[in-house]
């Protein structure tokens, strides 16, 4: 009796193993916490300077066209007027998610509905295969390819947003299919068996049921593309012009916020206004990326409610 | 129009739409491969590059980026897996886990120039490690982290909770049912991610421009000493890595080849991610197979 | 299982060990910089170490500004840049040594369908500052000019405003950051005109004449070519021993002879005028 | 749906000293957040024997069964006491992970690891210390005899689990929970996924394993609970209504909604 009881009541070699477990498996969590912060940290403290250190007014920031940070303009102020990065970036990236969107669907429903089993074989790879290409590889290929045939058809140089939106297209298309296709493959089966049963065509229950419930997920699968998009670098830096100029179309050369920080680092010194005028870029970046995740979070936390 | 018809053309209009992503796949990969494949050549594959003369090869940044990607993965799986391990059997539901739920979806969302340009004020300069591989794969560590961390928990979650009930049941402790019970039955998922963003790796270059720098001192195959500089296992010699050398030659090449070369090294690098992807599916494929013991 | 992960540890821990004990023995010299520096200093560092093999020489890109700002915070031994330290802003110029290992000539390419050859210096600032717009405007077929300039704040940039455009701000338009791209750029797209070191012009695209006279090394060194820059090494305070001697050795003749013109720079032996950060030239 | 008086009750009490008690639970109340799935339970299942738990779905049977050895701590608040030996194993400071070793469980669904026959027995050993070759092969055959399983299955042990069919993945799970020689078996629905034959031979089994062991058991089925166990107790709304002998229960029930709930008048 009790022998039992102690056995019971004293911790054994399995709980002091969950323990240590549960402890080292915090850590690693927490590293990647402390990451994040540490990375926050540095860009906004960076970033911030720029308003409070060098006394750029946020709204001059937001809503200026000159982009010359080395320079002061007319009005004795620097000239960092980001509007033509941040309407580029916002271009490339609304107009990539809009061109992939379709294509991702039709990706999505032909995995899970009209071939599931052929349609997963190919599709698959081929998904995995667009996400394993190399951003470098895309932006060559960009320069060589859609660069010529946007100026072919467009006329122009060929660099602008239309060639970024193209390379894009291409580079978030793999990160909405899948996602589309895990939030289909969520819908039970019961939905699909209800509406065919009840004598739906194939087209009928998708359009009409399997879609519809699977909304939230479809908003979420294009934010995360959206998400990508924003954030890439060198692809889009090589095929849209890098020129800081409000887009008046979309077949002239522009600038996005990744595309004037990546070829400005370098050439700026640390401390600097130029140098904390891209860190604040960064930091927009940034904003961005988390506001894309916490609109992700209430899109699903909204599409749980309706379920 | 009827229903019937409707559905055909909606399915045909459906089809259509995946046969032209396809298309642009296989056009793409044909199209590096063609510009590419007639450049490669062992000799290609293994001597040094030149800064400025023809017939420069690519064996050292080959040699590089796989290093660079073992040290990666030595480095962040297990965090990745702790991690994963933590936020899938120990994290409270609360405010606190779903703020580093976000935190981890905002580093996987992150430009990788960031990531590179914080490597490099931390590690690089503020760590004294020097541009190395080390710093590198540091780097990368960063950037592969939280896709590595999502990939291995959803791989668990992907287990049916009848097995975690099993486990813990038959008296097993958590940790036990987690890496006993449940992490064998999610190592295909957690090995097709691994491999994965193995290619991801293998294929990034902003984040290592910062960080593993991008010029390649000169390796001596015969010294495996790790702490020469000249060995090519030294992690803390600067090295460039295949992305990096395409980035490099394509903005500042002078060797009268460049265009060769850079063909030439992203055909090898498609390749490689190639072999990755296959060899993942696979492996996953065997492993599964093994362990469900079906035909 | 177990096995697997110990030796996932075990790996693990002796990186972290090789950390610790990695740390370089003998002399180490850091040289981040210019990326258009760096492939001559590359080779240098390489060919110096053939004989001095007790030095360790590092050698990275990263950009000018990155260069200047490091070797000023002490981070590494030399940085290298495109442009006079005084030239940056943030940089305490009076704090570096300044070495200069190589001039470098810059030449404006145009794609090569454009017909015109030659432009004047007042021609070819009008274009970049958007007052002429059409290669018809200088003597050439009916075509709109599509000017690509190059990054702001990058020392080729720097040089070629201070030069060309006396004091006027360059029109918005495309910006590209490397040479190879712009080399490119500039072959592919009709009407393009651009402008590079004289070691990316090839087959691909066409040096200009400016009034008259033709971009090669030996216009450059009596400066009847103005339009070029020094490549420097900068130092912070008076470099040590072991670093002098490896500027000394990027500086010798020898090492000018050979190694700087194959890289299609110009030896600063061979320059017949020397010019300072104020753009103030003196003959030799 | 009929409205049942969820205070009149009947729960049989044992005289203690001629039936010994293996666990018993006093004033067992659960919560899911702030809903109330389970009210005052308080049951006294007797040694050696089958107890079957019938009720409708959403009763709080299966609720129960799984509070008696802690699986519901991670999602819900289980109060109140479960005395085990004399010890409150709903207790805080209890090592449940030792616990469950004596308290073992069979779930709804078979639910065998994706290792071999003899791993899916022998791993749970190993981990609870057995080294000895012998030993695990001893206890491997004897788990799975109790099971009545070793005659399908001794020529291959070695083949994965996975491929056996749910009737007998079923029995080993069985035979997973027997050779961790635990005094208590929960068993939650073992037969609803099976075919009748595997029912069969999963009750053929239990009846002979009653003996040994004290067997806790969640059914749908009533035949399966007048074929097989001892005591019933019946459950409604979260509300243990009665508990008595099985065979007065069938016949004989002391409440109306429980004649009701067998006779199929139930709703």
């Amino acid at each position: 009796m009790d022998k039992i009881k102690r056995q019971l009541t004293s911790s054994s070699k399995a709980t002091r193993q969950d323990r240590i477990g549960k402890l080292v498996a915090f850590l690693c969590t927490f590293l990647i916490g402390l990451l994040v912060v540490s990375i926050f940290y540095m860009v906004a403290s960076r970033g911030l300077a720029t308003f409070f250190k060098d006394h750029v007014s946020l709204w001059d920031f937001l809503s200026h066209q000159n982009w010359n940070p080395s320079q002061v303009g007319k009005d004795g102020t620097p000239e960092v007027g980001a509007l033509p990065m941040i309407v580029g970036s916002f271009s490339v990236t609304v107009l990539s998610a809009i061109l992939a969107t379709p294509f991702a669907v039709s990706m999505a429903l032909f995995m899970t509905e009209i071939a599931p089993k052929r349609g997963q074989k190919v599709l698959q790879p081929v998904i995995e295969l667009l996400v394993g290409i190399p951003s470098v590889v895309y932006g060559f290929v960009g320069l060589t390819i859609v660069v010529p045939v946007v100026r072919a058809l467009g006329g122009g140089t060929g660099f602008g947003i239309l060639s970024g939106t193209l390379v894009l297209f291409v580079m978030v298309l793999p990160t909405i299919t899948s996602m589309y296709v895990d939030s289909l493959r969520s819908v039970p089966g019961f939905y699909r068996e209800a509406a065919l049963a009840l004598g739906a065509t194939r087209w009928q229950s998708i359009y009409k049921v399997i879609l519809r419930a699977s909304v939230p997920g479809l908003l979420t699968a294009i934010i995360f593309g959206m998400a990508r998009a924003f954030g890439e670098a060198l692809a889009v830096q090589m095929v849209i012009g890098n020129a800081s100029l409000l887009p008046h179309d979309l077949i002239s050369p522009a600038s996005t916020l990744t595309s004037v920080l990546t070829t400005g680092i370098g050439n700026t010194v640390m401390g600097t206004l130029p140098n904390n005028a891209l860190w604040s870029l960064a930091l927009i970046l940034l904003l961005m990326s988390l506001a894309f995740n916490l609109l992700v979070r209430v899109i699903g936390s909204k599409g749980r409610l309706t379920k | 129009m009827n229903a019937k018809r409707i559905d055909k053309l909606a399915t045909a209009v459906i089809s259509l739409l995946v046969g032209v992503v396809v298309l642009i796949l296989l056009s793409l990969i044909g199209y590096i491969l063609v510009t590419g494949l007639p450049h490669i050549s062992w000799h290609f594959l293994t001597s040094p590059s030149q800064a400025f003369l023809k017939g420069g090869g690519i064996g050292d940044q080959l040699f590089n980026s796989f290093y660079l990607l073992v040290l990666t993965l030595v480095i962040s799986f297990p965090i990745a897996l702790g991690a994963g391990i933590y936020l899938f059997e120990y994290a409270p539901k609360n405010w606190v886990t779903n703020t580093i739920r976000v935190a981890i979806e905002v580093l996987s969302s992150l430009p990788s120039v960031v990531v590179g340009l914080f490597g490099f004020l931390l590690f690089v300069v503020e760590f004294k490690l020097g541009f190395s591989i080390l710093s590198g794969a540091i780097a990368l560590t960063f950037f592969n982290l939280p896709l590595l961390t999502r990939s291995i928990e959803n791989s668990l979650t992907a287990v049916p909770k009848l097995q975690r009930e099993a486990g813990l049941a038959l008296g097993f402790s958590r940790w036990q049912t987690v890496l006993g019970v449940i992490f064998p039955e999610a190592l295909p998922g957690i090995l097709t991610a691994v491999i994965l963003s193995a290619g991801r790796i293998f294929g990034e270059a902003a984040a290592l421009i910062y960080t593993a720098g991008q010029s390649a001192p000169i390796l001596n195959f015969a010294n495996w000493n790790p702490f020469s500089p000249t060995s090519p296992l030294n992690p803390m010699r600067p090295a460039e890595t295949l992305a990096v050398h395409i980035w490099k030659i394509n903005s500042e090449g002078i060797m009268p080849d460049a265009s060769a070369v850079s063909a030439g090294a992203s055909a090898v690098l498609i390749v490689v991610v190639l072999l990755f992807n296959f060899s993942a599916r696979w492996l996953g494929n065997r492993i599964y197979r093994k362990i469900t013991a079906s035909k | 299982m177990k096995r697997i992960i110990g030796v996932i540890l075990a790996v693990g821990i002796l990186a972290v060990g090789l950390v610790g004990c990695g740390t370089k023995k003998g002399h180490a010299i850091t040289i981040v910089g210019s990326t258009a520096l760096q492939p001559l200093v590359e080779r240098a560092a390489s060919n110096y170490q053939l004989v001095n093999s007790n030095v360790a020489i590092t050698v990275q890109g990263g950009g000018s500004g990155t260069g200047l700002s490091q070797v000023q915070s002490g981070a590494v031994t030399i940085g290298n840049s495109d442009v006079f330290a005084e030239d940056q802003e943030g940089i305490k110029a009076a704090k570096l040594v300044d070495h200069k290992v190589a001039v470098v000539g810059i030449t404006p390419i145009v794609n090569k369908k454009v017909t015109v050859k030659n432009l004047t210096a007042k021609q070819l600032r009008q274009i970049f500052t958007g007052k002429i717009t059409n290669w018809q405007q200088v003597g050439g077929k009916k075509q709109k000019i599509t000017v690509i300039n190059r990054s702001q704040g990058s020392g080729i940039r720097n040089t070629f405003e201070a030069i060309v455009l006396a004091g006027k701000t360059a029109l918005r338009s495309q910006e590209q950051d490397s040479n190879g791209t712009v080399q490119k750029i500039v072959a592919a797209t009709p009407g393009a005109i651009s402008y590079t070191s004289f070691s990316y012009v090839n087959d691909q695209v066409k040096a200009l004449n400016l009034n008259g006279v033709q971009p090669i090394a030996a216009n450059v060194m009596t400066n009847a070519w103005p339009i070029w820059s020094y490549e420097h090494m900068y130092t912070k305070g008076k470099p040590d021993v072991q670093t002098k001697q490896f500027l000394n050795y990027v500086r010798s003749p020898k090492n000018q002879k050979t190694l700087i013109t194959d890289l299609g720079y110009i030896s600063i032996h061979d320059m017949k005028v020397t010019r300072d950060y104020h753009g103030n030239l003196r003959h030799k | 749906m009929k409205k049942y008086s969820l205070t009149e009750n009947y729960i049989h009490k044992f005289d203690p000293n001629k039936t010994t008690i293996g666990l018993s639970t006093e004033d067992l109340q659960v919560f899911y957040g702030d809903y109330h799935a389970m009210y005052d339970g308080n049951l006294q299942f007797p040694k050696n024997a089958i107890t079957a738990m019938i009720g409708a779905s959403g009763s709080g049977k299966s609720t129960f069964l799984r509070c008696l050895n802690r699986m519901n701590d991670d999602i819900a608040t289980v109060k109140g006491k479960i005395v085990y030996q004399g010890i409150d194993i709903n207790a805080p400071e209890i090592n449940v992970y030792e616990m469950r070793k004596h308290v073992g469980m069979v779930f709804q669904r078979p639910n065998p690891f994706a290792k071999s026959i003899f791993k899916n027995i022998a791993y749970p050993l190993q981990k609870a210390g057995i080294k000895s070759k012998v030993e695990l092969k001893e206890r491997v055959e004897k788990s799975l005899r109790q099971a009545a399983l070793w005659e399908e299955v001794k020529d291959d042990l070695n083949r994965s689990a996975l491929a056996l069919s749910g009737g007998q993945q079923q029995r080993l799970c069985i035979a997973r929970a027997l050779a961790m020689n635990p005094d208590v078996l929960l068993l939650d629905e073992p037969a609803s996924a099976l075919d009748p034959i595997s029912t069969g031979k999963l009750e053929q089994a239990l009846f002979e394993l009653k003996n040994q062991y004290m067997i806790i058991m969640v059914t749908h089925s009533m035949q399966q609970a007048s074929r097989t166990s001892d005591y019933t107790a019946f459950f409604h709304m979260g509300h243990v209504l009665e508990f008595d002998r099985t065979e007065r229960i069938f016949t004989k029930p002391h409440i109306q909604a429980t004649e009701d709930y067998i006779s199929g008048n139930f709703g």
